[in-house]
């Protein structure tokens, strides 16, 4: 339906709007990504033949890391201010507008993230044949992070000091994403084929398409209640 | 379909009178059944041939496995039925699984590890099912740390109950990736738990054992489920006569 | 148009462990004015979030035109506005673009439809400032405009002239009046009673429990 | 009897797995009776204090 279609439109352009109204706070998680990545050289080795070898590692914990810090700002205003109760009221449907949310939230946090896995892969000795791949892999995990992040979030609205108790929803769900993901930036890194880890990697985002944004509404709702 | 009995079923004065009713029915047999499954397990039971009197560690390591498992899978359908029929004993059967998953996953990653060490030279191993474990472990932390976050005990009902459906479907694909990990980065020389032959007096006592478990869960969960739907149930009426009786 | 019917019958509902309603009951049809009076902390908020369906009831139904509206949210909710006390603004937009946003989920709105509403709320002379830098009033303001342009039969408003002025005032009890000669209904949680028409007003008071 | 003890050098594998589990399975009972019996002191007290509903 188009007016379905017309009403993501419009709170995926709330989001972008408001997001570059205080870019500031776009480029945090990237920062973060970028210092932490750094830090591995600092306390392993210069040595590059190491530092390639624990790449998909350092890779993938610090974009994990990263999205889970931008994931936890996810619903948090909209509550705080009553937009998320004025989306339960619309007469839409909340788990449609929910949806649209985690696609702003990951164009927002995951594809600048997986466009910026190259740069910090380039500073971990990979080669640059690699880069493809490993920012494809980026993409596609945090597609499905951004879904279980949005569960997560909406989960702990409404709780003082909920960040700790978000990483502990979130990681422990997380586990298969790393394991792929890490999986697949070793392979492309190896330049063997990416195929199977990429495939989990879509299968674990398409599961997420379908159920994450059900749950997150059902989430929500229990907040506002 | 008539749906009363469900109602009836689901009416916390008649789930608590029946818990109550029910729970030595499950508590003597399943302690009859361990003690028989242990004297079975490491006395009768002959040794394995590769793993000699080690792998006597199954008989309470695997039953323990099963429970943390078992508990997981039962706190989610609880935590559905309570979240689609608002039944608030549903919610109070869900809360009551997650302390006794949680400390057989414990169970279950000790045992385990002490098992690892002989086979291993070594506790820890990153074994696919000591990993899996392990994060069911977490699972179960995040579970109950969402519940006891939430001040208002009806919505810590409610959005715990989302998290364990979540968790539930989550939970065969944390163990498929991690056997799929643990498949690719198979060091040949980590020797892995052998599996014993199976003959028939190895496997009765384990299987005693298992029905064992699974009762003496059920009797701990009654138990626990009376308290846990007291507590929601303070201002009724026949919590009153109940408790001054 | 068709009369609208709401009611609610002896609404039970629990906040924690504080017993908040005991058997509230009300009707309202098309062209009246339910306020819901009572000291803080006696529920009028609560009351208000069950009829809009955010909080359900313990026992006892609220229902819309006859229907028991958890039967059919989406389709109850797409003919009711509510205003919370916050009013539901982005700091970092403008009103302009707030109303933009916030109703175009709801309907097709066009941009003069928005700046009309502005002006018969007295919004217009900040129309195009951030949210951020309106006072209390102001926003309030913004936010009723918002009420206004959702177009629906049913308003349930929370404390709707908080920060208003005197001419605010007198302003929200013009526009309840309207809505209810249009046909719709209007509740509304009040500290002072609202300047409105007398017939077809109807007060619910709650007392602290 | 020593060789049952001794469980054919697997001993310090096989007993502590089965006090630890023993040992968890009797925590547990004691922690279920405890909360049980705690829900319902405070419904009692409740109940005191507020006299019949």
């Amino acid at each position: 339906m188009s007016s379905a279609v017309s009403c993501a439109r419009l709170v995926i352009g709330r989001d972008l709007r408001l997001a570059f109204r205080n870019r500031t706070q776009l480029l945090h998680p990237l920062l973060f990504f970028a210092i932490v990545t750094t830090l591995f050289p600092l306390a392993l080795t210069p040595e590059p033949s190491q530092l390639r070898d624990v790449a998909p590692a350092v890779l993938w914990v610090g974009a994990l890391l990263a999205s889970l810090l931008a994931i936890e700002f996810l619903f948090r205003e909209d509550a705080q201010d009553g937009t998320l109760e004025q989306y339960a009221l619309s007469g839409r449907s909340l788990t449609w507008l929910l949806f649209a949310k985690t696609v702003s939230h990951w164009l927002l946090s995951g594809l600048p993230l997986a466009l910026m896995s190259p740069i910090v892969a380039y500073g971990l000795a990979v080669s640059p044949a690699a880069m493809p791949g490993i920012a494809a892999s980026v993409a596609l995990g945090t597609i499905a992070l951004s879904l279980l992040g949005a569960i997560s979030a909406a989960l702990t609205l409404g709780i003082r000091r909920g960040g700790a108790l978000l990483s502990l929803l979130t990681l422990p769900l997380a586990v298969p994403l790393l394991i792929f993901g890490a999986q697949a930036t070793a392979r492309a890194i190896e330049g063997a084929s990416l195929v199977a880890p990429m495939y989990f990697l879509a299968a674990c985002a398409v599961l997420g398409l379908t159920l994450a944004p059900l749950a997150a509404a059902a989430a929500v709702r229990i907040s506002l209640e | 379909m008539d749906w009363t009995w469900f109602h009836r079923f689901g009416s916390p004065p008649h789930l608590y009178g029946l818990a109550g009713r029910l729970t030595p029915w499950f508590a003597w047999p399943s302690a009859f059944l361990i003690a028989a499954g242990l004297y079975g397990g490491l006395v009768l039971a002959p040794a394995d041939y590769q793993q000699g009197d080690g792998f006597r560690v199954i008989y309470v390591h695997a039953p323990s496995a099963w429970l943390s498992l078992m508990a997981y899978t039962w706190m989610a359908v609880a935590a559905a039925i309570g979240l689609v029929w608002r039944m608030k004993a549903a919610h109070a059967a869900a809360a009551s699984c997650a302390p006794l998953g949680a400390w057989f996953t414990v169970a279950a990653l000790c045992t385990g590890m002490l098992w690892g060490k002989p086979m291993w030279g070594t506790y820890w191993v990153w074994d696919p099912r000591l990993t899996s474990e392990l994060v069911l472990l977490f699972l179960y932390l995040g579970y109950m740390g969402l519940r006891s976050a939430i001040e208002d005990p009806q919505r810590a009902d409610r959005a715990s109950a989302v998290l364990a459906i979540v968790g539930v479907i989550n939970v065969p694909i944390v163990r498929y990736s991690v056997e799929w990990w643990n498949s690719i980065h198979q060091a040949p020389s980590v020797m892995k738990f052998g599996k014993p032959s199976i003959s028939w007096p190895m496997l009765t006592p384990l299987l005693i054992m298992f029905v064992g478990f699974t009762l003496l869960f059920v009797a701990l969960l009654l138990v626990r489920l009376r308290g846990e739907i007291l507590r929601r149930e303070r201002h009724a009426r026949w919590v009153a006569e109940v408790v001054a009786g | 148009m068709s009369a609208h019917r709401l009611s609610g019958d002896s609404l039970h509902v629990f906040r924690g462990e504080r017993h908040v309603l005991r058997g509230v009951s009300f009707v309202a049809e098309g062209g009246d004015y339910l306020e819901v009076t009572g000291s803080n902390g006696a529920g009028k908020t609560s009351l208000l979030r069950t009829i809009v369906g955010l909080v359900h009831a313990e026992s006892g139904r609220v229902r819309w035109n006859g229907l028991d509206i958890h039967a059919d949210a989406g389709a109850f909710h797409a003919q009711l506005a509510y205003l919370g006390h916050e009013s539901p603004l982005k700091a970092d937009l403008t009103p302009r673009e707030n109303l933009h946003f916030a109703i175009g989920i709801r309907r097709r709105v066009g941009g003069d439809e928005i700046a009309r509403a502005l002006a018969e709320t007295g919004a217009n002379g900040f129309a195009d400032r951030p949210v951020r830098t309106l006072s209390a009033g102001q926003r309030r303001r913004v936010a009723l405009a918002g009420v206004v342009l959702a177009a629906v039969p049913l308003w349930v408003l929370d404390e709707p002239a908080t920060h208003l002025d005197a001419e605010g005032h007198a302003l929200v009890g013009r526009l309840v009046d309207r809505q209810r000669a249009e046909g719709g209904i209007v509740i509304a949680a009040v500290h002072a009673p609202l300047p409105v028409a007398g017939a077809g007003t109807r007060r619910i008071g709650l007392t602290l429990q | 009897m020593s060789d049952f003890l001794s469980m054919g050098g697997y001993a310090s594998s096989v007993w502590p797995s089965v006090a630890l589990t023993f040992g968890i399975i009797a925590w547990n009972i004691v922690a279920a009776r405890r909360s049980f019996a705690a829900a319902r002191a405070e419904a009692r007290r409740r109940l005191a204090v507020e006299g019949s509903p």
